[in-house]
């Protein structure tokens, strides 16, 4: 997939070095920045507590779950099955919610993700279908089943402390945010201080290697799907109580935003590295954009448009730069 | 070892058209159609039939453009956007050029399209599957632009039908497409530098490089076919409605990998089967007919196709415990 | 040789920037001296419509300062919705009110973030064309939080706490299509009772409304419906399922479509396989989007079931007004706060009404 | 011999220069390479070969400097345009395109066409005649990946005759060549040379260079460091040109095997090998010798469990093995180094450290989380049993030179403190400096108790290494040598006699 990628001469990829990780840890997070410095100086609406409050509540949501796909992504794979995990995982907590509460409605979303992330996990690690297909199949089969078994209907429920998950604030940051932050600080920290998180980055550089070392290959490969399932569905809590209802087709291209979260980050699409900070930057970033865009009147066509350039462009960069290093070399 | 004649074959049309997978396909389009044989009288009428093939076609032309993508090692995402944009193109000048004109137009259109994806990823160095995201949107948005929105319509413009409401011998035109562009492709991938460029660079991109391959023209020009290719299906969606708008074909492009993949082209890259292709086409597009006839919802269709991917998949997989060549196929 | 490539990348991104730039909505579309006949607004209001609330001429908001008035759209995509924001716009515009648009792009979360943008914005009202009325919650408490009138225009309220929605009906549209198919099946000779009816995707609840209220009527006369099928709302899956409804039912009478893309769609269908939509097998669709006009006037279709979005979005725009105002609202369902627009048929013998 | 032709030089490299961000590969490097000469051009790995080499293939350009041809200087921007200019490379990674035919491989990007189309027969004639010109028999249609590696290895040369280039560049030819095939080449080399052709030949075998070349060129740290006849050089003023330093050592020190550690018993892996059997003793190293191909390497990752085992029981310290894969293996007390250190050895996005303690970090948890301290303790402990050389700790690994990078692999499998160490081509694309201290750390662990089972390729390497060898040809043990018997003679009668019989 990213084989027109590799157009990068080994001297080069191994020398620049310092650039490559600063643009990777840091790059993202310095644009956010300076796109809100100047969304700030120029559009009236924009530095408001209210706007700025929706813009990071709406970031959680593609946020969470880009924090089980940065897992994911590193270990060198993904899961386009998302959007429909999603919509199920919503569906459930708003039908659980209103009978049994909020903390059961949480565990049951959840739950409804890691299930979904399970079988994902065996189809790839033990059937060894690739991930790509495997994924792609169940993006149909638990959207199906979810249209199959709710007929096209929304779950409703607006109880006060449901609403409050996705809609509350806390200290004056939005309780989505909150958990946002708190499950990306948590898959950092996993990423980077336990044996999971080594072999996870292990699998993602070099799988072969990791396996002669003696990563036990199928069981990562199998738990970072159940991790991001895991996620996903805890957004689709979130989503479900920040609109009070779910229903099935809910996020359409929802799998596809996440990954362009995740590889807008920073995180290497061909695996093996990767930051969370950048995922938590670039899903602020991506909806920082559409707000702007709205504040501005934007003609709603060429919002698609500006959001594929953005993409484009921050791709672009690391590419950019390595010819000019090669120039540079050259004369 | 000895070298015997056996594989003296291996390098015809035949090792590009006659792929084992494509037998298995074959054996899968047999029995499902013997099943829908058997559950309603209606599927093996002709008129049905040719309904089902021309169904299959319009899915099948971009499906080969794809085969090519991905023997090549890469994916392209953009081909919905780009079926919609060069639809839109080509009816929105069939006044001012006349249908021929028109529709070489919307060819050059989505070529054109193709060739930027391939520019983006040889000259900026972004991976294909970030490029080609990163364009289905931009496309779409452009696509959108152009037509303000609306829809362009050709009522009482009957020649431009001919894409779709032609025939010969009885045959529709799409179906003749495309076989036409089946056996144009397999013979360009069995006969011409290009083709078998094409196979080098998903084989091994860097040595095709060192060996003085011309890399970035050969993913140009396959990102071209492919563009053209998804132009094509455009067109012929439009002509079947005889409307033109930047809503058509969305979702086009899942549908397209997923027939390619149960056609048995490998995701590693290297190897094409065009045939396979084909008949995957026909496979989802006979399931879902079967499921219209016999009245089944629509979210019936998601779940069976969805199956079959993982299914055919899972034949794929060759069994037999070796950790380093598993390897290879998950990851 | 390489640099030079890569400025050729540089510039095909540049020239697809210039090309946005050209197609701010400010301007005309390019599309426009191609297929002209596209991008006209359907003009003249229906002469049906004149609920007591359109009436009054709408004033401008009191107090120094235009006030603003928001309008978060379902898709800027569909022609239906192009129309209600164009009456919209030019009511509001009309009234000396600024005007902010969002567009909800076919999902919840959007429809709730984008108009959270809008209200955010400091809008004196708000007049929302909801994706999906039950995820319309968050958006309206967050407008009374801030004492912004809603108003809702068409699909639905979702049970949520709005001001007034202003909206066709739907079951009642599928009813009288019904009725429609009824009398041209009896008039035709050798017509089975077979009919069958296109649904938009699953999701759209509301929208399924119309087909109900055709699939029950129908039944009620007699006939039986031998498919329901959703082709997603999309011109091209209409064309699709259509197709394989012939084959399942070559003797279909009747086909009867959630929206008019899919109507359009099925005639072609219909068209492709030698019959005709308008003879053989009666076409209905809904909406009364001009591709279904056009394809009545050209014998394609029968009829389709009209609404009035660009005057819909006129009356949202005079309720607004009064709600800022704080007048007392008329409605024609008290308890739900709903104000009906009279759906009507268009017919060939009609259809010029619509057709400049 | 033929002695060089006193014409103009072929090539002529005047102040070759290449600058990386970071760091000088080649600076201000000029030798000359004339017709008819075979100029061998050796160094440690980083001591700028491969970036010379590259910019005759036309991958890179030099910052500064002139290639000459005939004393005309000449750009090459594109490998294309070093092809044009009569310079052909084989590059010591493999070149080839798994899922295309010999023929296509061999003429890639130069297939004959009538009109659009490839002119398969001529295609085909025009290979077997290259293939003639080697005395290879093989099947111009074989797809590539059907080859077994020797054969692929033959292709590549094919491959760059086929260019009848007049400077042919070898980056180490015989890496992944039998005794045999080795002898074949350089037959070949010298055939070429006489036919009028310059060949610079890059290697780190020294024998061959000697036997070999006709003069010799020396790089280190991006500098020329000399170039002499061969005949005025002598192997230790070779390396020590290339290290900087003197080295010592070419035969097997005494070896004192204690209590047994480890019994094979009828080993076989499917479609590789069968029939092995042997024990191995504390503080000795048992060599597995053979030919490519002859199946001693499946034998070692039977071992390791990477290959699905048909039969045979395998007993450590009187346990019975069940080897269900790498992780059991490590468990039980395997450490494995192994054969292809890109491909799966190095985790290259990792840093020096983490590459170490990889296998070994359930062993360092406090908790959920990994010690670092601990870890740190680690790795700080190898960098000097191993003299690994890196700025830091964290640094990605992938920026080592590959004989650290091997030391890095080989702590590694010590960290996991083993009981035995499966060893396979441990110093393969290893430079010389290197491979001295790798061997000198293998004698270490074996004084120490350490049990090694050794396959290699290299025959000097078995000699230098292993008190005992067993030799294999056709997947099966043929005998097993030691003492006085276990000698480099003994070692290819058993390798290539039977092995001819077991092939035919």
């Amino acid at each position: 997939m990213t084989g027109s990628a590799q157009a990068i001469p080994q001297a080069t990829s191994r020398r620049g070095l310092d650039w490559d990780v600063m643009w990777e840890r840091y790059g993202i997070s310095a644009v956010l920045v300076v796109v809100w410095a100047i969304a700030a100086l120029t559009l009236p609406n924009f530095a408001s507590r209210d706007n700025l409050l929706n813009v990071l509540r709406q970031s959680s949501f593609v946020g969470v779950a880009a924090v089980g796909m940065t897992v994911a992504i590193i270990a060198g794979t993904f899961d386009l099955s998302v959007g429909s995990t999603l919509g199920l995982a919503a569906w459930v907590a708003v039908a659980v919610a209103a009978r049994w509460g909020v903390l059961a409605a949480m565990l049951a979303g959840v739950a409804t993700g890691t299930v979904v992330g399970s079988i994902n996990g065996l189809l790839v690690s033990r059937v060894r279908i690739p991930a790509f297909i495997t994924t792609l199949g169940m993006l149909f089969i638990v959207r199906g089943f979810h249209y199959v078994i709710t007929n096209g209907d929304s779950a409703r429920f607006n109880g006060k402390s449901f609403i409050w998950l996705g809609n509350g604030t806390i200290a004056g940051l939005p309780v989505p945010f909150w958990i946002f932050l708190l499950c990306a600080a948590l898959a950092a920290a996993v990423l980077a201080y336990t044996s999971f998180g080594r072999y996870v980055y292990a699998v993602g550089s070099n799988s072969e290697a990791a396996l002669v070392a003696g990563v036990p290959l199928r069981r990562i490969t199998a738990l970072v799907f159940v991790v991001i399932g895991a996620f996903t569905g805890l957004a689709g809590v979130l989503i479900g109580a920040r609109l009070y209802s779910a229903a099935p087709g809910l996020e359409p291209g929802f799998e596809l935003n996440v990954i362009a979260t995740v590889v807008l980050g920073g995180t290497r699409l061909a695996g093996g590295r990767g930051s969370m900070l950048g995922t938590v930057a670039a899903a602020s970033l991506f909806v920082t954009l559409t707000n702007i865009l709205n504040l501005a009147h934007a003609d709603p066509f060429m919002q698609k448009v500006a959001v594929g350039l953005v993409l484009l462009v921050a791709l672009s960069i690391e590419g950019i730069r390595q010819r000019l290093a090669e120039r540079l070399a050259r004369s | 070892m000895t070298f015997g004649t056996t594989e003296s074959k291996r390098l015809s049309m035949s090792r590009v058209l006659r792929s084992a997978q494509s037998y298995t396909v074959g054996l899968a389009v047999l029995a499902v159609g013997l099943v829908l044989t058997l559950l309603t009288n209606r599927f093996l009428r002709i008129d049905n039939v040719l309904n089902v093939l021309t169904n299959a076609s319009v899915v099948a032309i971009v499906g080969l453009g794809m085969t090519l993508a991905i023997a090549s090692g890469n994916f392209d995402l953009s081909v919905g956007s780009t079926a919609a944009f060069a639809g839109c193109v080509s009816m929105s000048l069939v006044p001012a050029l006349g249908v021929p004109l028109a529709i070489v137009a919307g060819l050059v259109a989505g070529a054109l399209v193709g060739l930027v994806n391939g520019l983006i990823m040889t000259e900026l160095r972004v991976p294909a599957f970030i490029t080609t995201l990163g364009m289905m949107s931009v496309v779409r948005g452009l696509a959108l632009i152009y037509t303000g929105g609306r829809d362009i319509y050709l009522y009482g413009q009957t020649e431009y039908k001919v894409l779709s409401g032609g025939h010969l011998l009885g045959i529709p035109m799409p179906v003749l497409l495309a076989l036409a562009l089946a056996a144009l492709l397999s013979s360009v991938l069995a006969q011409t530098r290009f083709g078998r460029h094409i196979l080098a660079v998903g084989s091994n991109l860097p040595s095709a490089r060192r060996s003085g391959v011309r890399t970035s023209q050969v993913l140009w020009g396959i990102f071209a076919i492919v563009g053209a290719a998804a132009a094509l299906s455009g067109m012929i969606i439009s002509a079947q409605v005889l409307t033109a708008n930047g809503r058509l074909a969305t979702g086009l492009e899942l549908n397209a990998i997923a027939v390619v993949v149960v056609g048995g082209t490998a995701l590693t890259g290297g190897k094409a089967s065009l045939s396979g292709t084909l008949l995957g086409a026909v496979l989802v597009a006979m399931i879902n007919n079967g499921l219209n006839l016999l009245n089944v919802p629509i979210f019936y269709q998601d779940l069976t196709v969805g199956l079959l991917l993982l299914v055919a998949l899972a034949l794929q997989v060759e069994r037999g415990w070796n950790p380093l060549t598993q390897l290879r196929r998950t990851q | 040789m390489r640099s030079a490539r890569s400025y050729a990348v540089l510039s095909v991104v540049l020239v697809a920037l210039v090309l946005l730039s050209a197609c701010s909505p400010a301007a005309p579309a390019p599309a426009a001296p191609a297929a002209p006949a596209a991008t006209q607004a359907p003009a003249a209001p229906a002469a049906t419509v004149a609920p007591a609330a359109t009436q009054a001429p709408a004033a401008p908001a009191k107090g120094a300062g235009a006030k603003k008035i928001g309008f978060s759209v379902y898709d800027m995509q569909y022609g239906f919705f192009q129309d209600m924001e164009k009456g919209t716009r030019e009511a509001a515009k009309a009234a000396g009110y600024d005007y902010a648009l969002v567009d909800q792009k076919s999902s919840e979360s959007t429809m709730v973030a984008s108009t959270q943008d809008l209200i955010n914005q400091g809008i004196g009202a708000l007049i929302i064309s909801p994706f999906k009325p039950d995820a319309m919650g968050p958006v309206v408490d967050a407008a009374k939080a801030k004492g912004i009138p809603v108003v809702v225009d068409d699909i639905g309220g979702g049970g949520t706490n709005y001001d007034v929605i202003v909206i066709s009906d739907n079951q009642k549209g599928g009813v009288l299509a019904a009725d429609q198919m009824d009398k041209l099946i009896k008039g035709k000779s050798g017509a089975s009772k077979n009919v069958a009816s296109i649904t938009c995707e699953p999701s759209a609840v509301y929208a399924a409304r119309r087909n109900q209220g055709f699939e029950a009527r129908m039944k009620e006369l007699g006939y039986n419906v031998v498919a329901t099928l959703s082709g997603n709302s999309k011109q091209e899956e209409g064309y699709k399922v259509m197709k394989d409804i012939l084959s399942a039912h070559p003797d279909v009478a009747g086909v009867f479509s959630c929206n008019d893309p899919m109507a359009v769609g099925a005639a072609q269908a219909i068209a492709d396989s030698g019959k005709s939509g308008s003879k053989d097998i009666f076409v209905i669709g809904f909406n009364a989007d001009e591709i279904a006009l056009k394809a009545i006037k050209a014998g394609q279709m029968v009829a389709t079931v009209q609404q009035v979005p660009y005057q819909m979005g006129k009356m949202t725009v005079d309720l607004a007004t009064k709600l800022m105002n704080g007048e007392k609202l008329k409605f024609d369902n008290d308890q739900n706060r709903e104000i009906y627009v009279p759906v009507n048929l268009i017919t060939a013998d009609n259809v010029d009404t619509l057709l400049k | 011999m033929s002695a060089p032709g006193s014409a103009q030089p072929l090539l002529r490299l005047r102040g070759l220069s290449r600058r990386f961000p970071g760091v000088q590969a080649l600076d201000n490097v000029d030798f000359d390479v004339l017709p008819g000469e075979v100029h061998a051009l050796v160094g440690e790995n980083g001591a700028g070969k491969s970036t010379l080499i590259n910019i005759l293939a036309g991958v890179l350009q030099p910052s500064h400097g002139t290639v000459e041809m005939d004393g005309h200087p000449i750009v090459l921007p594109t490998p294309l345009a070093a092809q044009n200019a009569g310079i052909s490379v084989i590059f010591q990674e493999f070149n080839l395109l798994p899922h295309l035919s010999v023929a296509e491989n061999v003429f890639l990007n130069r297939e004959p066409v009538r009109g659009l189309r490839i002119d398969w027969p001529t295609l085909y004639s025009r290979t077997r005649e290259v293939l003639a010109l080697l005395d290879i028999d093989l099947d111009p249609r074989t797809p590539v990946n059907n080859l077994p590696v020797a054969q692929q290895q033959l292709v590549e040369i094919t491959k760059a005759l086929s260019f009848k280039s007049r400077l042919i560049v070898m980056d180490e030819p015989t890496a992944a060549l039998s005794e045999r095939e080795v002898e074949r080449l350089l037959g070949l080399v010298r055939s070429l040379a006489n036919s009028g052709a310059g060949v610079l030949y890059v290697s780190h075998r020294l024998a061959e260079v000697f036997q070999v070349a006709d003069r010799i060129s020396v790089l280190r740290d991006g500098h020329h460091i000399l170039t002499a006849p061969t005949g005025e050089l002598t192997e230790q003023q070779v390396i020590s040109a290339m290290v900087g330093r003197e080295l010592v050592h070419t035969q097997c020190p005494e070896r004192y095997p204690g209590e047994m550690v480890m019994q094979v018993r009828d080993l076989a892996v499917p479609g590789a090998a069968s029939g092995v059997s042997f024990d191995l003793r504390a503080g000795e190293v048992l060599g597995l010798a053979g030919l490519m191909g002859c199946g001693s390497t499946e034998v070692m990752q039977a071992l390791f469990g990477l290959q699905p085992r048909s039969a045979g029981e395998v007993t450590l310290q009187g346990k019975a093995l069940v080897i269900d894969g790498p992780r059991a293996a490590i468990h039980s007390g395997l450490g494995f180094v192994p054969n292809d250190r890109k491909r799966n050895g190095i985790l290259p996005d990792l840093s020096v450290m983490h590459n170490v303690t990889i296998g070994i970090l359930d062993r360092m948890r406090q908790a959920a989380w990994i010690d670092r301290t601990q870890e740190r303790a680690v790795i700080d402990g190898y960098r000097g049993k191993l003299s690994i050389r890196y700025s830091n700790p964290s640094q990605r690994v992938s920026g080592l030179s590959g004989g650290n990078q091997q030391k890095v692999i080989l702590a590694r499998a010590l960290a996991e403190d083993c009981r035995v160490l499966l060893l396979s081509e441990p110093t393969r694309g290893v430079d010389v400096g290197a491979k001295a201290e790798i061997y000198t750390m293998i004698d270490r662990l074996v004084e120490a108790g350490m049990a090694v089972l050794l396959q290699s390729s290299e025959l000097p390497e078995v000699l230098r290494l292993a008190n005992r060898c067993i030799v294999f040809a056709g997947g099966r043990p043929q005998g097993e040598l030691s003492g006085a018997h276990l000698n480099q003679a003994a070692v290819m009668e058993l390798a290539t006699g039977l092995g001819a019989k077991e092939v035919a």
